[in-house]
């Protein structure tokens, strides 16, 4: 004590994460100073490129591995390098749907209706704050999966929370719903946040140390008092199940995935999933491997319940968006299967499904933001009946991801579903895997009801039409489909490679 | 004193602001609430701090006084935007998304 | 001459002229029917030329086996295509080529008006076929290729005017009660293949001696339910009068001469399994005698001509059915009854069809009578077969029907006192039934409705009936010089064994002339001395209502089958609907109705949202605590 | 030319349908057919190489696929295999010929109709020539989705919810089947290398537990019996029949519905020879219900394609029963049975399915007399009936037989009971015969027009090989007997002997 070493800090491994913070921080000064008509053109060029940089600095980076990127703080795995690599892939074809600035609020602050959105709306002022949130959350998100210290894990957390937070109220329209998803996902979202911190002291109680290491061979050693522990495993997992919207910890995730901002939605429900489930992966496999029967019966019961719920719910659901966040519940609980598994194949698989199901969803979500008629998005599902006959290619689209969510064969789904519950049956899990197909098989009654809605029900005369507003989305759109079929048909080169490169350094 | 009692004392503060957050309508009452809650958990990481002789509970209580001011930020921005279209702070009656 | 190589042709002909002119079209009409009654005649001439050739030959060799090809071989099952042509089957062969070939004949000036003659004629061309491959099949699975053909031809057949509801019911009730028969048959040749290995007449024949004696009885049973079906004998015998719907040409040549009497065949060939499984045998003599009387019964009260005939040949069949359940002391007369019966009642048959023919096609003998003056040529030959039936001296039935009786008589012990009883009392219910058709339609007064010209047929009809009526004459002459068709027969079937005669075969020659005159005595009094109505009377006693209504067969079956299986089938359609899948349709709303219910803890409060989280985050712990204790 | 190759044929003919102007209908309906008759001349060329007296798998082929789970793009016959190829390679140029206005009037418009035929033959084939448990599921799941498309674009009724039900029906199986190959991938993993070559996997029964074996067995058989399907699986057949086109119909219950039967015998049984031995009572039961019950209610059908919906369902009862005698006849007879079957049934769909367009109506007391008004539709209604109830001297007689004598020396009663099937099958198929083309005309029928000459073409085949392979099946048996004498062998059976003393 006393001596200050000044921390040793492992630039090329940062690098990623540097860039996006930088590339933030640009656009904040971006905002600030550029002028307002080249703002929305300039902050999409600046974002995507800065992710491209990223990207770059992050595929240069592999193969350099090192627990001390940042002292004790960020380890640098193949994990970490293949989930971050998700994030950014992810991040990249979900910000160019920001680019359809029409659907975002021109003054956020202003109250709906009020003569100062009137003015906002006339002098066509487009709200662009939202790329450098988006790059704040996505920098958030890259960390959350490589930190591996209870403070960086937790500064992280709020990193790539806060900015969700605001996104998720900045429709154009119908904002009372949006601000109102913002003020939900804040509210809960602070609240698990506390669950999460209170954990997080109990699991430095029980181990005398913040460090994943240090937690671990706490555990390993078996001294310290085990009620610490056990606080601290029950409320930092409150904090992640939230986060990844298992039940019962999941009631957010319909009623903000509703209100949001179709484009804001898409990248929340693949990126933060991503991250989340990145962060429980290491947490899980790293910290607190050694007390896996304590905790394995009980996620094991949250994963069954999880994929039922969300199956059952989602039968009900007359809201494309809220459908949507159902099935989104019910992967969770299959990506659950693949945490718990705590097992080479499961690391491996549950990275394959999270980039799989996260590219998926951008490109479900894009097409949910094409259904649109003069008062703005379409997503009650009845008015989708007919859209086979109206615009059968987007139909045909959005029939193909659905599949894809189902599981069915040359789709990454499928592979995905596969991978997971091999992994969840080789740990010995026979219950996930009988509940798991069983639960798909529900959830395919509902994937297939939309299908059944767009194709086989006439269309009905109200106005609502596809509208694809740039290029942007229909890259968006392509891309997604492309990855999801390529990784159905051809999906070993990316599955070899995830198998050679997944580990965690411990 | 026995520092345990600061745990019990942290459990208890924890345990009403969670009791409030349920309980409270008022945006802002449940956002102190939740204000209670993290300052429980900060004063947990201190006690542990001092029980286990390290200071890096310490150092996370920092931080999470940072994050709690982050976080004052962002929700009193979207209560207030909030608040400015409902002329209501009452988290009832948002409630337009459900089922 | 004609070598083995030739047996396929016997089916090949009709066959082809089946098909050809099914194929061809209406482009046959004009030639159709002279087309396929070449077809058969050539099969009868070929079948002729093998007999000759055959008879030629010394006893031993006169069996010939045509192979064709391997029809189903799978592991040690193997069924070739082939055909067998021995004593036994050239004495179908004729029977079928031949008689077929006067009813063809016949027909083509019976069918003269109808528009659909030429598929009559494929269709009689098919049943030929069919019932050729029948009799010549070297084993039970290649009979059953021909047996299961009769049914068709004899579907179609029946159901050849079906455009009348009735009678296609009755094609339709034809083949499924043959079906119910041909069970029996399915389950004969699987306990044969399971047991010996093979299905072939010889090889099984081979294997009796090493089979124990329930399985034959077993296959025997098996046989004879095929049997009853096809040969209308007790209990399926329902369908024969039904049958009747069909032209009278049909009823002569399937329902009359052949194919009833295919399970008498069935028989005589399985006479190796009989002869070793006497419970089969006893079954076989005692549906044979139910058969006889029940047949006879009926035949006494029905004013249908075709009805009466019909019962009279169920009673008939039953003769041969009793003949050849008395083992090898009976077979060969099994046979001689079969092939005289072949003669005298396809003759009465179309004597029948020709009475109809000049009577507007009126069937009810009670609108008959005095025909005897119009229709000479019809009176004498159906009158022919009339004495042929009955059994009068020297005419065929009283030889054939004599030696079963004596038969029967001598078979043993109480048994053959009640047999021969029975088969006296079937004498004599004959003779009073045949008599009284005889006497309705031909000898009594003329009760014929107004506008009814009758007049004689065509000589293209009554040719057929009078080469009948000469086979009637003295077919049993022929069969019994010098015991000619049973030592033709005879190295098929086990030697007779040596009995006591119970009774010397003059006594019973006596007895059944007796019956006879019993019989036509009782007829005469009661038609030809009294005034007939030309309304069948209805304040009959009981027993005569009962016989009207088949004794109640079809009353028995609709109870005993028909209503509950199609109460089963309602009650079946209903399961299906409302239980299995009302049970299919009950889950998927199960998911639905406990989606909706979930969906309702999603109340849009963020209190509820977070009391939720709270809740949980407490169950999470209790949770984890336990695990942990 | 590869099996692949020949896979491939029918998407190349897809992709330049694609091509085609959906405007010109009558060439896309040419190419369609131009596709499938190739496909089924490459495929009868192929099989003429087939070597008969060889038990394996022939004409195989592998492609790593996905190598880290041991997936291969694995091909390869064996006699049953080749059979039910070639079932389905003849009969699909059949169905587009049968059906040529079919298309018209769907809702996805006449090309999409013919694209998706072709896609499905590609799948079909790929199901049944693949020796890789993973790439049969993937053909086996994705094959729903053309079919579903079929069902629900193209046909009548409540179209669209029978093709939901179908679709969820079949994914449940396919679910089930998939939690077991999981089971089994996983279990191959713990013994060696992860695999899915069939052969290989038919080694792992010795290193499971019984109760491995037996729930894994009931994952795959229960996906089976419902595309089979056997009851009490079966209540998705006949509303999926009645609302498809005729030649959906053909494709679904003449060539689909074999992949579950087919699948009893290529995965059930070899690869868990001893869960099979312990369910096969459970099996024979479900069979002979089966067999019944669809008997039954095809008595009791008032609507024609739900009746030969059900009369499916008491054949699929006999090739189920035939599988599970084991032994050769019954098991050669199986597979007959299965290829005979899509004949019979695609001479009963192609015909009701002429009688349904000209009247209008699938109910069959809408009909009557039409033996007078059309007699070739008529005979030709008549004879494919008669191929359904089995009449000796038609081709299903043969197979049927072979199934009822082969169970019989192992399993009399079950037997016994089958038989009684015949009897009933005499009044279904009876039934409808006399009320539709026999009685009086119903109004409405007078001006029905006969067979035209494309439906005479269409129809003159299939009545041609179900007469032919009636008298003459040995050339199908040949191929088969090798396979089924080798299944029936691998499960470590051997055909009852003659039970009589002494023996031969």
């Amino acid at each position: 004590m006393g001596i200050f070493t000044s921390p040793i800090l492992n630039y090329g491994m940062l690098a990623p994460i540097l860039v996006v913070l930088a590339g933030a921080v640009a656009g904040v000064l971006i905002e600030a100073f550029a002028p307002r008509k080249s703002r929305s053109s300039s902050q999409l060029v600046l974002s995507v490129f800065t992710l491209v940089i990223a990207l770059v600095a992050l595929i240069r980076a592999r193969g350099t591995y090192s627990n001390k990127a940042a002292m004790n703080s960020i380890t640098f795995d193949g994990a970490g390098y293949l989930l971050q690599m998700s994030i950014l892939i992810i991040a990249i074809i979900a910000i160019l749907l920001l680019a359809d600035s029409d659907k975002f609020a021109a003054a956020p602050t202003a109250a709906p209706g009020s003569d100062e959105e009137r003015q906002a709306q006339v002098a066509n002022i487009r709200v662009t704050e939202i790329y450098p949130l988006t790059l704040f959350a996505i920098a958030g998100m890259l960390i959350f999966t490589v930190a591996t210290d209870l403070i960086m894990l937790f500064v992280a957390l709020e990193v790539l929370s806060l900015p969700l937070y605001l996104m998720a109220g900045l429709a154009r329209r119908r904002r009372l719903a949006s601000q109102e998803a913002a003020l939900k996902y804040f509210l809960l979202g602070a609240f698990s946040s506390a669950f999460f911190l209170f954990g997080i002291a109990y699991l430095y109680g029980y181990s005398g140390s913040i460090t994943f290491a240090g937690i671990a061979a706490a555990i390993t050693g078996g001294t310290a008092n085990d009620v610490f522990l056990l606080i601290g495993i029950s409320f930092v997992s409150v904090g992640l199940l939230f986060k990844v919207s298992a039940v019962p910890f999941h009631s957010w995730a319909p009623d903000v995935y509703q209100g949001s901002p179709t484009a804001v939605t898409a990248f929340m429900a693949a990126a933060t999933k991503v991250a989340a489930f990145g962060a429980m992966l290491r947490i899980f496999y790293v910290a607190f491997a050694g007390d896996v029967w304590q905790w394995r019966p009980i996620l094991t019961a949250i994963a069954l319940i999880t994929m039922v719920f969300g199956s059952l719910v989602a039968i009900s659901q007359r809201d494309v968006k809220r459908m949507l966040a159902y099935s989104s519940i019910a992967h969770a609980g299959f990506l659950l299967s693949g945490v718990i598994a705590l097992n080479k194949s499961g690391l491996d698989a549950t990275i394959f499904y999270l980039f799989a199901y996260g590219i998926a969803t951008v490109g479900a979500f894009a097409i949910v933001s094409l259904v649109n008629d003069a008062s703005g998005e379409v997503t009650d599902l009845n008015r989708w009946a007919g859209l086979g006959k109206r615009s059968p290619w987007i139909a045909i689209a959005f029939s193909f991801l659905l599949l894809a969510f189902a599981g069915i064969p040359l789709t990454s789904g499928f592979v995905g579903k596969f991978s997971i519950f091999s992994a969840a049956y080789e740990s010995g899990n026979t219950a996930i895997l009988i509940t798991g197909v069983l639960s798909s098989a529900i959830a395919a009654f509902f994937y297939i009801r939309v299908v059944v809605l767009m194709f086989f029900k006439d269309p009905v005369e109200d106005g609502t039409s596809v509208v694809i507003p740039s290029i942007y989305t229909r890259i968006t759109i392509l891309v997604s489909l492309a990855i999801t079929l390529i990784l159905g048909v051809f999906p070993a080169p990316v599955l070899d490679y995830i198998s050679q490169t997944a580990f965690f350094l411990r | 004193m026995d520092p345990y009692n600061y745990l019990y004392l942290a459990a208890l503060l924890f345990t009403i602001g969670a009791v409030g957050v349920v309980v409270r309508r008022n945006a802002i009452v449940v956002f102190m609430c939740i204000e209670l809650m993290l300052n429980a958990g900060n004063l947990t990481l201190v006690t542990f701090s001092r029980i286990n002789g390290d200071l890096n509970g310490q150092v996370v209580a920092f931080f999470t006084m940072v994050v709690a001011a982050c976080e004052v930020v962002v929700g009193l921005a979207i209560i207030v935007a909030i608040y400015r279209s409902r002329r209501s702070a009452s988290i009832d009656d948002a409630s337009l998304l459900k089922r | 001459m004609v070598t083995a190589s030739s047996l396929v042709y016997l089916i090949g002909l009709p066959l082809f002229g089946a098909a050809f002119l099914l194929l061809i079209g209406r482009k046959a009409d004009k030639w159709g029917h002279i087309f396929a009654t070449a077809m058969s005649a050539g099969s009868f001439i070929l079948g002729l030329l093998h007999f000759f050739e055959m008879s030629s030959r010394a006893t031993e060799d006169r069996a010939i086996t045509q192979t064709l090809f391997t029809w189903i071989e799978v592991g040690s099952f193997k069924v070739d295509a082939a055909l067998l042509l021995d004593q036994l089957s050239i004495c179908f062969v004729l029977l079928i080529s031949g008689v077929g070939t006067l009813i063809h004949i016949y027909s083509i000036s019976y069918m003269a008006h109808d528009e659909n003659r030429r598929r009559f004629f494929a269709y009689l061309n098919l049943f030929i076929a069919a019932m050729l491959l029948l009799v010549l099949g070297n084993s039970y699975l290649n009979l059953y290729v021909g047996w299961e053909g009769v049914g068709l031809a004899s579907y179609l057949l029946i159901g050849f005017w079906n455009k009348k509801p009735a009678y296609a019911t009755a094609s339709k009730k034809a083949f499924v009660m043959n079906r119910i028969g041909d069970m029996g048959l399915s389950f004969a040749i699987m306990i044969a293949f399971a047991t010996m290995g093979t299905v072939l007449f010889e090889g099984v024949k081979e294997s009796v001696d090493r089979v124990g004696t329930p399985t034959l009885t077993a296959i025997g049973i098996m046989l004879l339910i095929a049997a009853t079906g096809k040969s209308a004998q007790f209990p399926l015998q329902a369908w024969l009068g039904d049958a009747m719907a069909g032209p009278t040409p049909v009823s002569a040549l399937i329902h009359a001469a052949t194919m009833v009497t295919a399970g008498v065949y069935l028989i005589v060939r399985s006479n190796f399994i009989f002869d070793a499984a006497p419970t089969a045998q006893l079954l076989v003599v005692i549906v044979g005698a139910i058969t006889l009387i029940f047949g006879a019964i009926i035949g006494m009260a029905k004013d249908d001509i075709k009805k009466a005939l019909a019962a009279s040949t169920m009673s008939q069949i039953g003769y041969m059915i009793v003949g050849a359940g008395l083992g090898p002391a009976g077979y060969a007369f099994a046979i001689m009854h079969l092939l005289t019966h072949g003669f005298f009642k396809a003759g009465m048959f179309l004597g029948a069809g020709s009475v109809m023919h000049g009577m507007n096609d009126e069937v009810n003998m009670r609108k008959y009578g005095g025909l005897r003056k119009v229709m000479p040529i019809t009176f004498v030959t159906f009158g022919l077969g009339y004495l042929a039936i009955i059994g009068v001296p020297p005419f065929a039935g009283f030889y054939s029907k004599d030696e079963i009786i004596a038969t029967a008589f001598n078979s043993g012990g109480a048994q053959g006192i009640i047999l021969g009883s029975v088969t006296l009392l079937g004498a004599v219910i004959t003779a009073f039934y045949m008599t009284r058709v005889m006497v309705l339609t031909f000898t009594s007064k003329a009760r014929w409705d107004e506008g009814v010209h009758p007049h004689e047929s065509p000589v293209l009809m009554w040719l057929p009936m009078a080469i009948l009526a000469i086979g009637s004459v003295t077919a049993g002459y022929l069969f019994t010089q010098g015991d000619a068709l049973v030592s033709w027969l005879a190295p098929l079937f086990a030697k007779k064994e040596e009995y006591d005669e119970l009774m010397p075969h003059s006594v019973v020659t006596v007895l059944a002339i007796t019956a006879v005159i019993i019989g036509v005595t009782a007829a005469l009094m009661k038609y030809q001395f009294k005034s007939v109505d030309a309304i069948a009377p209805s304040d009959v006693s009981l027993a005569t209502r009962l016989a009207r209504n088949d004794l109640g067969q079809d009353l028995f079956n609709e109870a005993i089958f028909m209503r509950p299986g199609q109460a089963l089938t309602q009650g079946l359609v209903i399961v299906d609907e409302k239980v299995i899948d009302g049970a299919v349709h009950g889950i998927g709303s199960m998911a639905v109705g406990s989606g909706a219910t979930l969906r309702r803890t999603q109340s849009g409060y963020v209190r509820s949202y977070a009391a939720l989280i709270l809740v949980g985050a407490l169950v999470l712990l209790a949770a984890i605590w336990v695990v942990t204790q | 030319m590869t099996l692949t190759i020949i896979m491939f044929l029918p998407l190349v003919g897809a992709a330049l349908l694609a091509l085609v102007p959906s405007a010109q209908e009558r060439l896309v309906k040419q190419v369609a057919l131009a596709t499938t008759i190739v496909v089924a001349v490459a495929t009868l060329i192929k099989a003429l190489n087939f070597n008969v007296e060889n038990t394996e798998l022939q004409f195989r082929q592998s492609y790593s696929w996905i190598p880290s789970f041991g997936i291969n793009w694995a091909l390869g016959v064996d006699g049953i295999a080749l059979v039910l190829i070639l079932m389905s390679v003849i009969l699909a140029p059949l169905v587009i010929l049968g059906g040529w206005n079919e298309s018209e009037g769907g809702r996805f418009g006449v090309k999409t109709f013919y694209i998706l035929i072709l896609v499905l033959e590609t799948m079909v084939i790929g199901v049944f020539a693949a020796t890789d448990l993973f790439l049969f599921y993937v053909f086996f799941e994705a094959m729903l989705v053309p079919i579903y498309f079929l069902i629900g674009g193209y046909g009548s009724g409540e179209r669209a919810a029978a093709a939901v039900k179908f679709l969820l029906y079949s994914l449940f199986g396919g679910l089930l089947m998939l939690a077991s190959i999981i089971g089994l991938f996983v279990i191959s993993g713990q013994n060696g290398e992860v695999t899915f070559d069939i052969t290989k996997l038919s080694e792992l029964h010795t290193v499971m537990s019984s109760t491995t074996q037996n729930i894994l067995f009931l994952g795959f058989f229960i996906a089976f019996a419902i595309k089979a399907p056997l009851w009490p699986f079966h209540t998705w057949l006949p509303d999926a029949a009645k609302s498809g086109t005729a030649g959906t119909s053909i494709l679904l219950l003449g060539i689909l519905d074999k992949v579950g039967t087919y699948g009893m015998i290529r995965f059930c049984l070899s690869i868990f020879p001893d869960a099979s031995k312990t369910f096969t009572p459970v099996i024979i039961v479900l069979a002979l219900i089966s067999i019944l019950y669809g008997a039954f209610l095809a008595i009791g059908a008032k609507d024609i394609k739900r009746l030969i919906a059900y009369t499916s369902i008491s054949h699929f009862g006999f090739i189920t029963l035939g599988i599970f005698a084991m032994t050769t006849q019954s098991q050669s007879g199986a597979t007959l049975y299965m290829f005979n079957h899509g004949f019979s049934t695609a001479a009963l769909f192609l015909v009701v399915g002429w009688m349904i367009i000209r009247r209008g109506s699938s109910t069959i007391s809408d009909f009557g007399g039409l033996q007078r008004i059309t007699p070739i539709m008529a005979w030709s209604f008549f004879i494919a009936g008669l191929s359904g109830l089995a009449l000796p001297g038609l081709s299903s007689f043969v197979s049927e037989f072979l199934v009822l004598v082969g169970t019989y020396t192992r399993y009399p009663a079950a037997a016994i009971i089958a038989t009684f099937g015949i009897v009933l099958a005499a009044l279904y198929i009876l039934i409808p015969v006399q009320r539709a083309l026999h009685g009086e005309t119903t109004p409405g029928n007078e001006n029905l027009k006969d067979l035209n000459l494309r439906e005479k073409i269409t129809i003159a085949p299939v009545i041609a090989i179900i007469i032919f392979l009636g008298f003459y099946p040995s050339p199908l048996l040949k191929i088969i007997n090798p396979a089924a004498a080798y299944i029936v062998q691998q499960q470590g059976y051997s055909d009852p002997v003659p039970t009589m003393n002494g023996g031969k």
